[in-house]
């Protein structure tokens, strides 16, 4: 079973040489302390950035300079800003080659709800549906299950929509999936996670085909 | 050509009760602290404001909304703000909640001329109900209309004496597009420079968007989350 | 009757402090050297000008700063220079003040015909549908005839439109019209020429009130 | 992250016959020079080219309708060119012309991955002809689609390693929207320089829009129109 770091780490490995990548809140933001070396990838920041680089400082921090999450971050060499119009054309227009978010819910055919819970103060869908409904590569990197021991990846989703079909891949604490045609694919187990743990927990449409491989970090 | 004015209060002038306000700002980043500051004074009410956020309790809008200046937010996210939240819950503030992208293009679009534009944000999910959708290419879109206001409020870095204006870092996000979109546009800058001091290559926003300018004053560019990494790092 | 450089002279009357301008080829651009001393007024190059100055000094020409007829120009104290999406968005949105274009014909009822004669070789439109469709106040200046002597005011557009009940004035070399719902309304002749002589070479419909002025220049 | 290229020629490498290109500048002003002169050289043919203007007998497009490498042209004036004018009225050559602002919009639409726009520009005309109309507050528009093209060509004053662009004066005009609307964009700039070089506040267009990048030379940079005063004026 992997931590949030551990997570962050596998995700990493989903990195090409080239890409520009948007991180969502949470486990994604720390992909960035993954990317491997020698890999020239360009992170963007919703709010209207290209080329993040790391937390500044301390006494660095300039309240000008944020990223999507409000953080004070600083800006690597060759970075661009520009205004949230721009921001969101060049994610419509699918120029992000890839997107990793959080979810609440993933659902078997790709769908995601990520944004509210009834009955729950409502805060906003952010960027969120902007970034699901355009991206051409989505990689959610969530825990395979709620607080409760229930699985997140359903056969449909049971929360409001973010998106919908949209999902290419999920990783979790325990497995990396595909999103196919069929439902989640299983292509790789955490290490010391069993393929009947990661059956028990996944309540959508699981499919194991042939021997799946512990991944490597 | 009087477009510079002394300070907050008179540039806020003739704001009604009532009126639709936008304000640029990401968070707490690049937001119009002397006007907002400007409107708590005086006092300006029932106002419907558009907003990526809706501030923090002590801050931005908040401010606002702590006097019950605010009878509708429209916004993408409203998170870190407790007395939002009670307002919303007892029923005295409305709420509008817009994907950041549709947002920010519906402004754009208005400063653009043009009447609504396509977003696939938001099919299938409850954004898109009753709303029109059309397929282009095999793919889902929402027809959203632009979006006007009667008053934009943004904040700048720089700008000059014909209402040029040049932004800083990410504190640019909201505010060009919000610019484009008041039928008044008030803007408010660190430093106001004689025209011509200006570079044209590099003016964000071109003074014909802009309707009044002062330079304010005390500027706190409060942060809302401080994340350092060590020396060590 | 007056000469081109008069009409532009007349047309400088209805600059005001303050306004933002687009000025056409031809008579138009002739008005920028007429702006009355004092007035504040911004002239928009919709290649992605705002602040457009005179001609530059014989061996300061710079190629990268031409206005869109082409010609070789230069910039005024608060210039901002922008893209053609952002120029003709600003010409859309209204925010340009006034649009003094050249015209083929013209109707009593504001349509404006500029860009096209058939069996002739068609150069294209340019920009002028765009600033015809969109400019809240636009003032044609032409000749009150064409070369064979016929009307250029007419009842109805024998040419292919640029644009629909968009004019709202005329200011040719005999007179000053504006376009109303009756039709072409006569505010002014020019100095010398008489009210009968208008009627004789105005086709469309031409409203007299009273006593019509001899324009000031 | 490999976008710098040697020259023209190994940057235009791959443009088959019969693509589909755009070609920033207006007039002769801010046109990709050297890409123009690399597909001179290499004789690509059928291209269909979308540039607000179609070049001189002698320079700019006029060079590729000279070898009659166009099949056909889009663009929204074509004047000053005596060779294009033969060739259309001889039906070598197709010809579409689009209002100047909606050429400009469509692209930027397909930039910002809207699938259509609504412009007033050609209602009522024979541009409008056969194309939806709206009506939005008793306004009507046409619906006009966003224009994307296989390879953008572009002309910049600065860029970097990274492909982020910066132009200069009224030589910007067409290229920033052609530059996102490329599914591949190639920029010739004057000045290639090390990532860092550029203040990213003054970037126009960020080098996620750009694929391939190279330093241009011999920059003739001619003027279509040489007007001046006289210093006695």
């Amino acid at each position: 079973m992997l931590n949030k770091n551990q997570i962050a780490q596998r995700l990493a490995k989903e990195l090409k040489d080239g890409y520009y990548v948007n991180l969502g809140i949470g486990i994604p933001t720390l992909v960035a302390n993954y990317i491997p070396a020698g890999l020239n990838v360009v992170l963007q920041s919703e709010n209207g950035l290209l080329g993040m680089g790391p937390f500044p400082f301390d006494g660095e921090e300039d309240p000008d300079l944020i990223n999507a999450g409000k953080q004070t971050i600083t800006t690597v060499p060759g970075s661009a800003f520009f205004d949230s119009a721009m921001s969101f054309g060049m994610i419509r227009a699918g120029k992000v080659d890839l997107t990793i978010l959080g979810a609440m819910e993933v659902s078997e055919k790709g769908d995601i709800a990520n944004w509210k819970i009834p009955g729950k103060m409502v805060k906003g869908m952010g960027g969120a549906m902007d970034l699901v409904a355009s991206a051409k590569n989505i990689i959610v990197a969530m825990m395979h299950t709620n607080p409760k021991g229930e699985s997140k990846l359903l056969p449909a989703c049971m929360l409001p929509l973010t998106g919908v079909a949209c999902v290419k891949k999920v990783v979790t604490e325990l497995a990396v999936l595909d999103i196919t045609a069929g439902g989640f694919k299983l292509l790789e187990r955490a290490p010391g996670v069993t393929v009947e743990e990661i059956m028990a927990k996944t309540a959508g449409k699981l499919i194991i085909e042939g021997e799946i491989p512990e991944m490597i970090l | 050509m009087k477009k510079v004015f002394n300070n907050a209060d008179e540039a806020i002038a003739g704001i009604p009760d009532g009126a639709v306000l936008m304000l640029g700002g990401f968070g707490l980043c690049g937001i119009p602290e002397n006007c907002i500051k400007a409107l708590v004074k005086k006092g300006t009410g029932q106002l419907t404001c558009i907003s990526n956020n809706a501030g923090v309790d002590d801050f931005g809008i908040g401010l606002m909304l702590r006097q019950k200046q605010v009878k509708k937010m429209i916004a993408s996210y409203v998170g870190e703000n407790a007395e939002f939240e009670r307002q919303l819950l007892s029923g005295e503030l409305e709420v509008e909640l817009i994907p950041q992208g549709t947002l920010a293009t519906r402004c754009m679009a208005a400063g653009y001329g043009m009447p609504a534009i396509f977003t696939p944000a938001g099919v299938g999910t409850e954004v898109g109900i009753g709303k029109e959708i059309r397929v282009f290419n095999n793919t889902a879109y929402l027809l959203e209309l632009a979006f006007e206001a009667d008053f934009a409020l943004v904040k700048a870095w720089k700008g000059d004496e014909y209402g040029n204006l040049v932004y800083r870092e990410t504190a640019r996000n909201f505010n060009p597009v919000m610019a484009m979109a008041g039928k008044i546009t008030i803007a408010e800058v660190e430093e106001l420079l004689p025209s011509g001091s200006l570079d044209p290559d590099h003016i964000h926003t071109p003074g014909i968007y802009v309707h009044r300018i002062f330079q304010g004053t005390h500027y706190e560019k409060r942060i809302e989350q401080r994340t350092v990494r060590k020396l060590a790092d």
